[in-house]
């Protein structure tokens, strides 16, 4: 995979992609707006044939992270879309339409870290007991241990 | 009357069976033990088993009916006993007036079934009602089977329908797993009892892995100690009437003891290795193996019973 | 001969008399009923003790009418009387408490007595022509006895009345028939061979009219129907319990003294019983109404019944009464368990009931000790008279024509027919009683003294039919219909019964023994998780694998269309041929002319010919 | 020591339940089947509902979510039952006890006979266990 | 009716060695529906580890799942050793994939037997468990334990294997590979369970693309996927090995490539255990004195497939972020499109075939933190405070 011309591909595919470089060996990371995300996971899903791997959301410094790992196994190369949500509104559409196995890991978002996945098909608790509290994400960096 | 209490509740009844079933259910752990290089239970451990259940706590499943849940396994061992007296003492070669033909005795060996069918399905379990309709579809399976074999023993002596004559034919005119009819009825029969006892490949109605033990799921303490001893007692009912059946009953008179008493271990060997050598089936394959492979067996076995071979 | 009279006349009389008190003195018409069903059991007793013969009623005034009023009195027709005298009694007291103002059908006790009287009537008559007056009104009183309220339930009582009603016909042209080559009218007078056509055309004009009635197949589609939507008096009164002892009676009447039975006749016979035992069975197991399911049992039953007089064999005839009694017992029973709960509860489907055996435990009782006779389970009496029918069947298969050839068919089906039965009351008693109970049905009450002593009694009955029978039922009943009997299997009903009262003892003391004194109510284990409430193994769903095999679900689903109602079938060619005829009419008159003409001609050519 | 007594030592079955596990201890306690271990020598069975249950062998911290249901199995488990703690988790919470989610230890839940330490405890380590706990009784 | 009934399968079920919850909606014995309930295992561990240093959570990621007790480590030093983009020594790859592939053919005899155990097939339960012994105990000899084994650590792996415990782990590959081969035979050969197994829960190649499935559960399925091929680590691109794939998508087929994966396991290790020879002895590990600050995406191919561990560090002790994707969690959901439609009884194995870890999938540990650490306690000081505990206890309760 000619990395160089990949990244010149994508770019001019998807215009509105802010940056894309590679972290790491073979690791490549796409900084995206969280409008173009449905499009372009569609394009990398669906037409690329990408593996999804899973998806990783953290309280950064800047907003909320949400990285969307995507792996392509004929080459190995592992291609991260990544989106930055608004600390004071954690929103983002849902990628269940598309991905259909994202289910799940975005419930769990919506669990640990209290970031609305928009039109989602089944956002109920996931991973807590029904006796959690309302509004308490272990994963923010707000959060406090109750007692 | 007084006779017929002894039967049931001393001999061959209750305590004989039961300590008899005790020990081939001993027999039969120990040699699935044996077949998975373990070295299996002590000699003692049926019993350990019974007396650890009577003095256990029982528990009474509160959505229930549960005057039902505890006269079931009463009626289960009543139904296990029953058939016992009915099976051995012909094969014992006792002569008495208490007596029951084969339609009888078909009958009253699904009692211990339905009993625990209707022990179960008063629990209110949803886990246990799935195991009882299952438990349900397997007598529907097996029954027909079973009886299309008893029906060519009829034939094959001769129009008898009860048990004393039956062996007493055996004993003059040779056993009928000589064969091929006899043969071919025995194999049917094997799957039979299997699936009677409740064991591998056809315990679904119970299957662990599945639904926790589904039709017992709920007895506990005292009700499963009786569900237990039903359990044993039937472990020797079922081979001791394939005996009578196929090997010509048993005899007592000198090294004859060892050969009765070898017969009806040797069926619970088979019972056993069959157990150990198969996965679990589904419901509908055990009703599509009984219904049609095992019908068919048994509709070539009646053919051959009237052709005489 | 004064009981006769009183049997057959005073109930119809009353029930006419009846009429003209108004509906809402239900209670003391009610009352009337019961004091006049006592009356008749009292005199059906009688009779029974009565010596066999021919009577002949003289009619003072109108000796032409004398000479049909001609009855016979024989063992058989006594032990049916007997029966019949029971069940008035039985669900006359029922019906009491019953028949409130919501189940209310204009007329209710007068078509019951009236039905009471052609009952008897039916039984007792020896001359053809008044048999039929009788059984006519049986079937009028039948549909009476169905509240026409909305679309479905008229629908069902006019698709009874149009079966009964055709089956009487063709039973008419049977009697004519039969006159034509007997020239008697008299049953006592005729015995002929099931030979030559117009024999076999009598024979099977008159096993139509009785199979019918007893609602075997292919005639059997009103039975479900009807006990779908009557009420469940009627239902045990008439399907379940009073038209299997007549179409049964009137069976044994034509297989035993009309016609000596052929080869084929037997083996038609057989094959019916076995088809409508299996079929029915079958058709029961799936069905979700409790009182359709009930129904389609009530025709699995009849299987039974035909199966063991087509045997021909003493042992077989009596087998087949003995089960026809039994089956009137716990399928009158029955229905009565099942009229109590749709009364207590409001709910017809098995799906909306569950863990009512807390709430009615001695309707509970009665249905658990219906349904496990009417499965053959030892020692109640479903069990005896199917072990005779099974020892009938074994005997039989001694015999050389192709019907004893085939006896490892008869005897399988109708095994498979019991364990299906079986399967299929699992389903009802899970499904209402057991099972996990319904929070909403929390309050439902036991019903009252009056609806559960029926229920009790013959559950009594029952248990006391089944351990007693060798002993007292058979030879007191039975033998003197039939003759000594000879069985040829063993079964000491007694004595077991004796060891379950012995093994219930022991198996408390066990109990006792054990750490029963520490016993605790909890919850039942479902894994640990809470959803107690949710969890619920419907015992609909019990046999739907079964549904699922190929074949099967096939046969069910060409079931579901009414590939195998005879009504519905004649219903398709009758509405087929009106839509052939239709062209015939153009409204113009020549084209009628024509036909009156051409029809004239074909008259006269069949007349001159 | 009666021979009631002696029968309920005999004759123990054994319902597993895990408390939020990492598997390892529920393996762990599966192999003791096993050739090898063979508890069956000792009249031990592993059974499917734990109405049958004489131990309850439980492993893991006590998750959040879990608690109720544990204490719900407890209480339809007929009485005398054993409970048996089995690995560093069930005993202590070990590198879990800070969680969010940890409720335990498992002893602060149900009442416990005996504790199986390890992680993961060697299956000879949870025999010497039970039989060191009976022995004791 | 339509109405469904619903049979409960868990949360404490016999099927299941964890605490999960299915919910089957059934019509009569078919599944029509199935609702997961899940979290009940899920530990949450990036609280406890807000103070984990980056050696330390070597043995937290071990205990997601005592089962693939090296994968989770084995992504995680992928993860942590591409961010300063070490190299570790020859020697050290070729252990990580001794003790990698050892783990595999333990963790497949394992699937094996349970397996069997959930289709009521006991003897291939005891069978299977019983060749699973010497496994272990090679892993005794080779790290210490035999289970959890601490054998990973940055830059390297922390124990040698001497030529002695070699020749050992040469014999003992022998008789597994004998024992295997006469297991094969009996379970590949069997009928019955032909009719059990085949055509049972079918997963297409679309499914396991929709869902993202990997590992066994994808190959059986004819999607030829494995990261140790498609990326190689460890010293899977140095040895010569094939990867095993299916294309029928059921039950049975799942087991064949596990079954057949086992050998190619055993002639992997075979392979490292020679190449061990020309290495030096010793020279296992290289010191990494620090994290900087960047991205490391490690994965690495578990028995159950694909293990994906995300680690952000800022150049500090203790990664930022920590995110771990177990391979069952992707493999775990394929069973709504595997379970509906089967029986009661298919729904069980089904869903033991993808052979599910729910520790795995609900540990999802989130390692973050900003402060650097205090200090945790190791396993062997856990092991002694809880005997320690005990003691108390036993002191307390005078038993």
């Amino acid at each position: 995979m000619d990395i160089e011309q990949y990244i010149k591909d994508i770019k001019i595919k998807f215009p509105k992609i802010i940056d894309a470089e590679v972290v790491n060996t073979k690791r490549l990371m796409i900084y995206i707006p969280k409008s173009s995300l449905l499009q372009i996971a569609e394009y990398l899903f669906k037409y690329l044939a990408y593996r999804y791997i899973i998806v990783t959301a953290m309280d950064s410094k800047e907003g909320y992270e949400i990285i969307y790992h995507f792996s392509d196994d004929s080459s190995g190369w592992i291609v991260n879309l990544n989106v930055m949500l608004d600390r004071d509104k954690p929103e983002i559409e849902s990628l269940t339409p598309v991905v259909y196995g994202v289910e799940w890991i975005e419930r769990e978002i919506m669990d640990l870290l209290g970031i609305t996945f928009l039109n989602h098909p089944k956002p109920e608790r996931f991973l807590f007991a029904e006796d959690w509290p309302e509004g308490k994400y272990p994963l923010r960096r707000d959060y406090v241990e109750e007692e | 009357m007084g006779k017929e209490i002894f039967y049931f509740l001393i001999f061959p009844g209750l305590l004989f069976s039961g300590i008899v079933g005790g020990f081939l259910s001993w027999f039969d752990r120990k040699i699935t033990a044996r077949v998975q290089f373990r070295q299996g239970p002590p000699l003692l451990q049926p019993l350990y088993d019974f007396i650890k259940l009577l003095t256990k706590e029982t528990l009474i499943p509160k959505r229930g009916s549960q005057l039902t849940f505890l006269i079931a396994p009463i009626l289960a061992l009543f139904g296990a006993v029953i058939s016992s007296v009915f099976v051995l003492l012909p094969l014992f070669g006792i002569k008495t007036g208490f007596l029951g033909d084969l339609i009888v005795i078909i009958y009253l060996l699904n009692i211990p079934s339905l009993s625990y069918m209707i022990g179960a399905l008063a629990s209110g379990n949803p886990l246990a009602a799935v195991g009882a309709s299952r438990e349900m579809k397997l007598i529907l399976s097996y029954e027909v089977p079973f009886l299309l074999v008893l029906i060519s023993i009829i034939i094959k002596s001769e129009m008898s329908i009860k048990l004393s004559e039956i062996i007493a034919f055996q004993t003059a005119n040779g056993a009928f797993i000589g064969s091929i009819s006899g043969v071919i009825g025995f194999i049917v029969v094997l799957m039979c009892i299997q699936a009677k006892l409740g064991l591998v490949p056809f315990d679904m109605a119970e299957g662990e892995g599945e639904i926790c033990d589904g039709i017992t799921i709920e007895f506990s303490g005292t009700t499963y100690a009786l569900v237990t001893l039903a359990k044993y007692i039937m472990l020797f009912v079922l081979p001791a009437l394939v005996v009578a059946l196929f090997f010509a009953g048993m005899n007592f008179e000198g090294i004859n003891i060892l050969w009765s008493i070898l017969k009806v271990v040797l069926v619970v060997l088979l019972v056993t290795l069959v157990r150990n050598t198969n996965p679990r089936v589904r419901i509908d394959q055990a009703m599509r193996f009984f219904w049609i492979w095992m019908n068919l067996l048994a509709v070539v076995s009646i053919i051959l019973a009237i052709l005489g071979l | 001969m004064i009981n006769l009279q009183y049997l057959i006349f005073l109930p119809i009389g009353i029930g006419i008399v009846l009429f003209l008190i108004p509906e809402f003195l239900k209670q003391v018409k009610g009352v009337v009923n019961l004091l006049i069903s006592i009356f008749t059991l009292y005199t059906s007793i009688l009779v029974f003790k009565m010596s066999s013969g021919i009577i002949n009623i003289e009619c003072f005034k109108f000796p032409s009418i004398s000479k049909y009023l001609i009855f016979n009195v024989d063992s058989l027709s006594k032990l049916i009387v007997l029966f019949i005298g029971i069940f008035g009694f039985l669900f006359a007291l029922y019906s009491l408490s019953y028949i409130t103002k919501e189940k209310a059908i204009t007329g209710y006790y007068s078509y019951y007595l009236i039905t009471l009287g052609s009952a008897f009537g039916a039984v007792f008559s020896d001359n053809l022509i008044l048999f039929i007056i009788f059984w006519g009104i049986l079937g009028l009183t039948l549909y009476m006895l169905i509240k026409g309220f909305d679309e479905e339930s008229s629908s069902a009582a006019k698709k009874t009345f149009i079966l009964i009603g055709a089956s009487d016909s063709i039973l008419i042209l049977g009697i004519g028939i039969l006159w034509k080559i007997t020239g008697s009218m008299n049953m006592s007078e005729v015995h002929i061979a099931t030979t030559g056509t117009l024999g076999i055309i009598a024979f099977l004009s008159l096993l139509v009219g009785s199979f019918t009635k007893a609602g075997a197949m292919p005639f059997h589609s009103w039975v479900p129907d009807y006990v779908k939507k009557a009420p469940a008096s009627s239902s045990a009164y008439l399907p379940a319990s009073l038209d299997k002892l007549l179409g049964i009676y009137f069976l044994i009447r034509i297989c035993r003294d009309i016609f000596q039975l052929t080869d084929w006749a037997t083996l038609m016979l057989l094959i019916i019983g076995s088809v409508t035992i299996i079929g029915a069975v079958m058709m029961a197991l799936v069905q979700h109404n409790y009182k359709k399911l009930l129904g389609y049992h009530a025709v699995s039953q009849v299987g039974y019944m035909i199966t063991g007089i087509a045997l021909g064999s003493p042992l077989g005839i009596a087998a087949g009464m003995f089960h026809m009694i039994n089956n009137a017992l716990y399928k009158g029973g029955l229905f009565l368990t099942a009229g109590s709960v749709e009364k207590q509860t409001g709910k017809e489907n098995l799906d909306e009931l569950g863990g009512l055996s807390k709430m009615m435990p001695l309707t509970f009782f009665a249905a658990l000790i219906f349904a496990l006779s009417i499965s053959g389970i030892p020692p109640f009496n479903g069990f005896f008279s199917k072990w005779m029918i099974y020892q009938g069947i074994i005997d039989f298969g001694n015999g050389t024509g192709l019907a004893n050839k085939l006896w490892i068919v008869w005897l399988t089906l109708a095994v498979l027919g019991s364990a299906l039965t079986l399967a299929s009351f699992i389903k009802l008693i899970t499904g209402i009683y057991l099972g996990r109970r319904n929070e909403k049905l929390e309050k439902v009450k036991e019903v009252s003294f009056l609806m559960w002593l029926p229920q009790i009694v013959i559950a009594i009955v029952c248990i006391g039919f089944g351990i007693f029978a060798a002993k007292f039922v058979i030879p007191y009943l039975i033998e003197p219909v039939t003759g000594k009997l000879n069985y040829v299997g063993i079964w000491q009903s007694q004595s077991v019964s004796i060891l379950i009262l012995v093994s219930v003892v022991v198996g408390f003391l066990i109990y006792l023994y054990g750490n029963m004194k520490n016993h605790r109510v909890s919850e039942s284990f479902i894994g640990g998780e809470k959803l107690q409430e949710e969890t619920n193994f419907s015992s609909l769903d019990f046999y739907q694998t079964i549904k699922n095999f190929k074949f099967l679900s096939f046969c069910y689903k060409k079931a579901e269309k009414k590939w195998f109602d005879i009504y519905e079938i004649f219903k398709k060619i009758i509405l087929w041929l009106n839509h052939v005829f239709s062209d015939a009419h153009n409204g113009f008159l020549p084209r009628y002319v024509f036909w009156y003409i051409a029809g004239l001609l074909i008259l006269l050519i069949i007349l001159i010919f | 020591m009666g021979f009631k007594e002696k029968c309920f030592k005999k004759s123990l079955w054994v319902f597993h339940m895990s408390a939020g596990s990492c598997n390892n201890c529920d393996i762990e306690i599966l192999d003791c089947l096993t050739p090898k271990f063979d508890i069956e020598r000792f009249g031990m069975k592993l059974v499917g509902s734990i109405r049958h249950a004489d131990v309850l062998l439980v492993t893991g911290i006590v998750t959040r979510k879990l608690l109720p249901r544990i204490k719900e199995v407890y209480d339809q488990a007929p009485k005398p039952i054993v409970v048996i703690a089995i690995g560093a988790c069930a005993c202590t919470g070990g590198m879990f006890k800070d969680s969010y989610t940890f409720k335990g230890p498992l002893d602060t839940v149900i009442p416990v006979d005996a504790y199986v330490p390890g992680c993961p405890p060697k299956p000879e380590a949870m025999l010497a266990g039970v039989v060191k706990f009976l022995n004791k009784k | 009716m339509g109405k469904k009934t619903l049979v409960p399968l868990g949360p404490y079920h016999p099927l299941l060695e964890e605490p999960e919850f299915f919910k089957l909606y059934c019509d009569g014995e078919i599944v029509k529906e199935v609702i997961w309930e899940t979290g009940y295992n899920h530990r949450g561990i990036e609280k406890l580890c807000q103070s984990k240093t980056f050696e330390q959570v070597f043995y937290v990621v071990e205990r997601i799942c005592g089962i693939c007790s090296t994968s989770h480590p084995f992504a995680y030093a992928n993860a942590v050793e591409s961010i300063p983009g070490v190299e570790i020594p020859e020697r050290a790859k070729y252990i990580r994939s001794i003790v990698g592939e050892l783990e595999r053919v333990h963790s497949h005899l394992l699937w094996v037997g349970l397996a069997g155990h959930f289709l009521g097939y006991n003897t291939v339960f005891m069978w299977a468990w019983k060749y699973r012994e010497p496994v272990l105990d090679m892993f005794e000899i080779i790290t210490g334990n035999r289970n959890s084994y601490a054998m990973f650590t940055i830059g390297g792996v922390r124990r040698d294997i001497s030529p002695e415990q070699a020749a050992q782990l040469l014999k003992v590959l022998d008789e597994v590979e004998r024992k295997t081969t006469l297991l094969v035979g009996a379970v590949m050969d069997d009928p019955v369970i032909h009719a059990r197994l085949k055509g049972v829960g079918i997963l297409t190649a679309e499914d396991i693309h929709d869902f993202g499935a990997v590992g066994p559960t994808a190959r059986a399925s004819g999607v030829d996927i494995d990261v140790r091929r498609d990326d190689p680590y460890a010293a899977y691109d140095m040895i010569d090995w094939k990867v095993i794939t299916a294309n029928d998508g059921d039950v049975f087929a799942k087991a064949e490539v596990r079954l057949l994966e086992m050998y190619e396991s055993i002639s992997i290790i075979k392979q490292c255990l020679e190449a061990l020879k020309k290495t030096e002895a010793g020279d296992i590990k290289v010191k990494v004195k620090e994290i900087p600050p960047g991205i490391g995406i490690g994965h690495a191919e578990a028995p159950r497939g694909e293990v994906f561990h995300f680690v952000k560090s800022d150049g500090g002790n203790s990664p930022v972020r920590h995110k771990i994707r177990a391979p069952s969690f992707t493999c775990i959901p394929t069973f709504r499109r595997s379970c509906v439609g089967g029986t009661i009884s298919d729904a069980a194995i089904a869903t033991a075939a993808v052979d599910p870890c729910y520790c795995c999938t609900e540990r999802m540990s989130h390692v973050y933190d900003y402060t650097t650490g205090k200090h945790i306690m190791s396993a062997a000081e856990l092991i002694k405070l809880s005997q320690e505990k005990t003691k108390n206890l036993k002191a307390k309760l005078k038993v």
